[in-house]
């Protein structure tokens, strides 16, 4: 996800920095301005349909992929594992350690003082998944790990002094 | 005219005041958002109707600065729960409630709201607009009962209805802000003291 | 080579002036120290520094609540200008908000490095009461005053330019052009620094009225703790105002550009309705798409988060289609006059428009879930106020600076393009550290993630180098400042 | 600005301030409970001589406890959510000052309101939710329920029937010295506070 959203990043930011090279480039010659106008809001009227339609795209294909099942549903499926998540400044308190690959984990994450950030991370540091941990309220964050081995626990909302180093870890063990 | 307005002072005055005194203040929404705002509209419209041109008055109060100050600090004194129960506790303070809500918050209002500078009275509204949203949200969250006499449900019901009367009161003030067109009212308001203030 | 560019404006009295001049001139400061605070960070990242994790986010604190506070006050004093050439507006409000700015300045200031006071810029309930011993109470309260203060000097401000604008223009409707956008009127429309400072005026008001109620109920959970408040609303109310004020700023910024191209081009930039139109719905825009910052509270309504996304988006329009092709159409064969304020308020354009994609790309809550409070974020708001916002109020600096004659030297020109340079190699670590997942807000990094602190931090030398010299400059030349009345 | 204005702003400011000071105990109460916690810390307050009985049906005045530092509250059996909130914590203060050793320098007390209701076994009942020690935790009524006025006046207490047929009354724990003098009253969530004040008036010397 994060490789595709930097490409894509990238190559717009690329896009927009060439246009304006080109403009700045162009800039010297002294042209009617009533002409340029013409052409330059054509080109507005199509940019806006291109964005238009790629708006559309990416709003339907996007609702797939967020995360909000586990959240509203009145009860988790058969077969999901449950762990109880509380952030304190500054550990994480979880029920269990260890769950099992491969099977839905359903995260139930709340704080017991200032608002956290409950986030996992993969052995390479990379951030799969995360949700807010804030008092009063219960986020289900629902992911299923893919791979045994030990995963991180990092903290995603700043939190006091020690935030940087409430980390904590979870065994992911085969099926 | 003029004798139908001042018979409609006397009876909000009365309405609070007289044996219906009674049937307002066992409740504290009803104490709150109608004993309390008749009394202070009673000091305003016979304010408005027969002190607002008088010589003293104007001298006393300049750009309307102590009429507005009294105003704010004698109705914010209203505003703490303290003060209500002090009300229903003894005699003395209900009296003390009748007199100085509208004299010495009505009627000060009435003869200094349109002497105050522009920019105060807008900030005064936006301060008594966000006061209404901190009083009901705190109202709402209040584990215990502000006053000795109201029971917290009551409390809350009040709380709720500071929240809707906040909200629609900033509705009507930004729907006011587009639809209404100020020229005009500069214009007709020319000679009026207040437009000398904002130059 | 064409005369210099003019600046003129005809009723400035002398008094206006001065406050101008010192509210940008305390901006400059400030822009330098808190830059120096944001290079120290990410210097503490790489392990060159070792002032630990007290001091960083104290630092973290001030570089976020000071930039915020400061580009408000630059990006004011930049509307102020262009504003009152065409209503009247009160010079001793101008100044009240210096005032106010300034007291809160001090208390905020003695919260953080006296008090001890770090619970970031966005003081997210109940962080500001569980200090841990690191700060007290009485030190999160003069924060929160201070930002109250603060808030009450901008409420002026913002309600004297809508006593000006109304009484020239009728009412907000008409301001924002609305009799020519809907009702085919066809007298002309206002200009453009009046439909900018009218959508600032509502969004800020709204904002600051929201901010003065969360302030003011968590100063009252402060000393009686008994009166819990909601985390989620709290946070709502705080995002709402932050993000409306933050944005706002840019706003009031574009107005130079709106003005000085035009003079450095020869040519117009009038208010088309499309131009109208895309104010209007900003200002709609500016107001609902703060969701996007809640995107990992589950616990919100799930349409308030879907909204948040489809807003998030289509923000980027107004920018994209109107403002940036507005401007690249202006320079396009204009024979543009090339010097550090026209390079810089292009730089702002391109900064703008850029920003827009990082942010969007964020907005998107399946990429929000992988991103959010990584480095990425911190990537996206800097290269709009690193490249978008500041090369605005810089570029006005230089504006004023060459006015009516003035001329800068070469050294300005480089200290652009190391401004260039580094910030955009600056903001490009951020992405570029997001798509690693490095976390935001940490005082100390994995080792796996100095390699791209250090790479920063040398960007952000740069960045601060380039930000001296034009400092530098205003400051030695504001006496020399010569703003012509026709 | 003129004079005659510079003079009428000023009185406004003096007297506002005055009323404010007067009206807030000097900006601290903002409510009458908090003006009534205030007030007694201040001035330690005497409490009239009445006569009760208690769950085990001896007859108790205030003076019986003379020597002990009272913990008090007002209570009516039937609540249904305040009372226990308060009941517990004054288990979990009994608990803290035995560990410490000083059992015998307290006594508990609820006294009910409800008097038609509130018998005896009830408040015997009543006491039994907390603890099996009838003599170091009483439960009392007034023996003369034409004297109900006067007591919660001593105290300063509100009680105000609701709809639910219970009563919303003043939710805190009150403190009487050795001298059987009102000198403190607390929130019942902040045990810290009520076990540092039971502890200053243990070692307090009775003239």
């Amino acid at each position: 996800m994060q490789e595709i959203a930097w490409t894509i990043t990238l190559v717009l930011m690329l896009v927009i920095i060439a246009t304006f090279v080109f403009v700045v480039l162009n800039s010297g010659q002294v042209a009617e301005y009533e002409p340029v106008k013409k052409r330059f809001y054509s080109v507005r009227t199509g940019l806006f349909w291109v964005l238009a339609v790629g708006f559309v795209v990416v709003m339907l294909s996007s609702y797939q992929g967020m995360p909000y099942a586990a959240q509203h549903r009145s009860e988790n499926p058969i077969g999901t594992q449950v762990i109880d998540v509380e952030g304190f400044q500054w550990y994480w308190k979880l029920s269990s350690n260890e769950v099992k690959a491969n099977q839905p984990v359903v995260f139930n994450v709340t704080s017991g003082d200032a608002n956290h950030g409950f986030a996992i991370y993969d052995e390479s540091l990379t951030l799969l998944a995360q949700t807010q941990a804030m008092p009063g309220y219960i986020n289900k964050l629902e992911y299923v790990f893919k791979e045994p081995g030990t995963y991180k626990i990092l903290c995603l909302e700043y939190c006091g002094m020690a935030h940087h180093s409430m980390v904590s870890a979870i065994e992911v063990v085969a099926e | 005219m003029s004798r139908s307005i001042l018979f409609f002072v006397l009876f909000l005055y009365l309405l609070s005041y007289s044996i219906i005194g009674q049937w307002f203040e066992v409740s504290m929404v009803r104490h709150v958002l109608i004993q309390i705002p008749c009394l202070v509209l009673a000091g305003y419209l016979f304010g408005r109707k027969s002190l607002i041109n008088n010589r003293f008055l104007i001298l006393i109060n300049d750009k309307g600065l102590a009429g507005i100050l009294m105003c704010i600090f004698i109705g914010g004194y209203w505003m703490l729960p303290r003060a209500l129960d002090a009300a229903l506790a003894g005699s003395n303070m209900a009296l003390v409630k009748y007199i100085s809500l509208p004299f010495f918050v009505g009627i000060p209002l009435a003869i200094s709201w349109q002497r105050i500078h522009p920019i105060a009275r807008a900030v005064i509204k936006i301060e008594f607009l966000t006061m209404l949203f901190r009083l009901g949200w705190l109202y709402l969250v209040s584990p215990n009962r502000l006053c000795n006499f109201y029971q917290l449900n009551e409390q809350i019901i009040l709380g709720k209805c500071f929240l809707i009367i906040a909200t629609s009161l900033s509705l009507y003030w930004i729907l006011q802000l587009f639809a209404e067109d100020y020229r005009e009212q500069e214009t007709l308001k020319k000679n009026n003291l207040y437009d000398q203030a904002s130059s | 080579m064409s005369s210099s560019i003019s600046v003129i404006h005809p009723n400035l009295s002398a008094g206006a002036r001065k406050t101008l001049l010192t509210y940008l001139a305390i901006s400059a400061v400030v822009f330098l120290l808190m830059m120096v605070f944001g290079a120290s960070m990410r210097y503490e990242q790489s392990e060159w520094l070792g002032m630990g994790p007290q001091y960083f986010y104290q630092i973290m604190t001030a570089h976020g609540i000071g930039m915020i506070g400061i580009v408000g006050l630059a990006a004011s004093a930049v509307m102020w200008f262009f504003l009152s050439r065409h209503v009247q507006l009160s010079t001793p409000i101008l100044v009240a908000n210096l005032v106010f700015f300034l007291i809160g300045v001090v208390l905020i200031l003695g919260a953080i490095f006296i008090g001890g006071f770090a619970a970031a810029w966005t003081f997210l309930y109940p962080l500001p009461a569980m200090g841990k011993g690191v700060w007290g109470n009485h030190a999160a309260a003069s924060y929160l005053v201070g930002l109250l203060l603060i808030g009450v000097g901008f409420l002026l401000l913002y309600l004297d330019t809508a006593r000006g604008i109304m009484k020239k223009y009728g009412n907000l409707g008409k301001a924002l052009g609305w009799p020519q956008l809907f009702f085919n009127s066809q007298d002309e429309a206002p200009p453009s620094a009046v439909i900018a400072s009218t959508m600032v005026l509502i969004v800020n008001i709204a904002g600051i009225a929201a901010g003065a109620v969360v302030l003011v109920l968590s100063l009252v959970n402060l000393y009686m703790p008994s009166y819990e408040l909601d985390p989620l609303l709290v946070k709502n109310l705080i995002y709402f105002f932050g993000h409306v004020f933050i944005n706002a700023a840019i706003y009031q910024a574009v107005i130079a550009v709106y003005e000085i191209l035009p003079l450095y081009t020869n040519r117009p930039w009038k208010p088309t309705k499309v131009f109208i139109l895309s104010w209007t719905l900003s200002t709609l825009m500016v107001m609902s798409v703060y969701p996007h910052h809640l995107l990992m509270d589950f616990a919100m309504p799930k349409w308030a988060l879907i909204m948040g996304q489809i807003i998030s988006y289509m923000s980027g329009f107004p920018v994209l289609v109107v403002t940036a092709i507005g401007a690249l159409t202006l320079i396009y064969r204009s024979g543009i006059k090339w010097d550090v304020t026209s390079r810089l308020l292009i730089l702002s354009m391109l900064g703008w428009a850029c920003g827009v994609i990082p942010a969007i790309v964020d907005g998107t809550i399946s990429v929000n879930n992988v991103m959010h409070n990584t480095l990425w974020v911190p990537g996206h708001f800097h290269i709009y106020l690193l490249l978008g916002l500041l090369p605005m109020l810089f570029g006005f600096m230089y504006y004023l600076v060459q006015s009516n004659g003035n001329k800068v030297g070469a050294v300005d020109d480089v200290a652009f393009w190391f401004y260039l340079v580094g910030g955009m190699g600056f903001v490009t670590m951020f992405l570029l550290s997001g798509k690693e997942s490095i976390p935001r807000r940490w005082a100390a990094h994995l080792s796996e993630w100095v390699p791209y602190d250090r790479i920063a931090s040398v960007f952000a030398t740069l960045v601060v180098i380039g930000a001296l010299v034009f400092a530098y400059r205003f400051l030695t030349r504001l006496s020399r400042i010569n703003i012509a009345t026709s | 600005m003129n004079r005659y204005s510079l003079i009428s702003t000023t009185l406004v400011l003096i007297i506002s301030a005055a009323v404010w000071w007067q009206g807030t105990s000097g900006f601290k109460a903002f409510t009458s409970e908090a003006a009534r916690r205030i007030d007694v810390l201040e001035y330690p307050r005497k409490l009239s001589g009445l006569d009760f009985e208690n769950q085990t049906f001896e007859n108790i005045n205030f003076s019986d406890y003379k020597g002990k530092v009272v913990l008090l509250d007002f209570i009516y059996t039937s609540c249904p959510d305040i009372c226990y909130a308060l009941g517990f914590s004054f288990k979990s203060i009994k608990a803290e000052l035995e560990e410490a050793g000083l059992q015998e320098q307290i006594q508990i007390v609820n006294i009910t309101f409800n008097l038609e209701q509130d018998t005896p076994e009830r408040l015997s009942a009543y006491v039994q939710r907390y603890t099996s020690d009838h003599d170091m935790w009483h439960g009392l009524r007034l023996k003369d329920p034409g004297q109900l006025k006067q007591l919660l006046s001593d105290f300063g207490v509100v009680v105000i029937p609701n709809e639910h047929g219970g009563f919303d009354h003043n939710a805190a724990i009150h403190i009487l010295d050795k001298e059987g003098r009102l000198v403190g009253i607390h929130d019942y969530q902040s045990q810290q506070q009520i076990v540092a004040q039971i502890r200053e008036q243990i070692s307090a010397t009775v003239l």
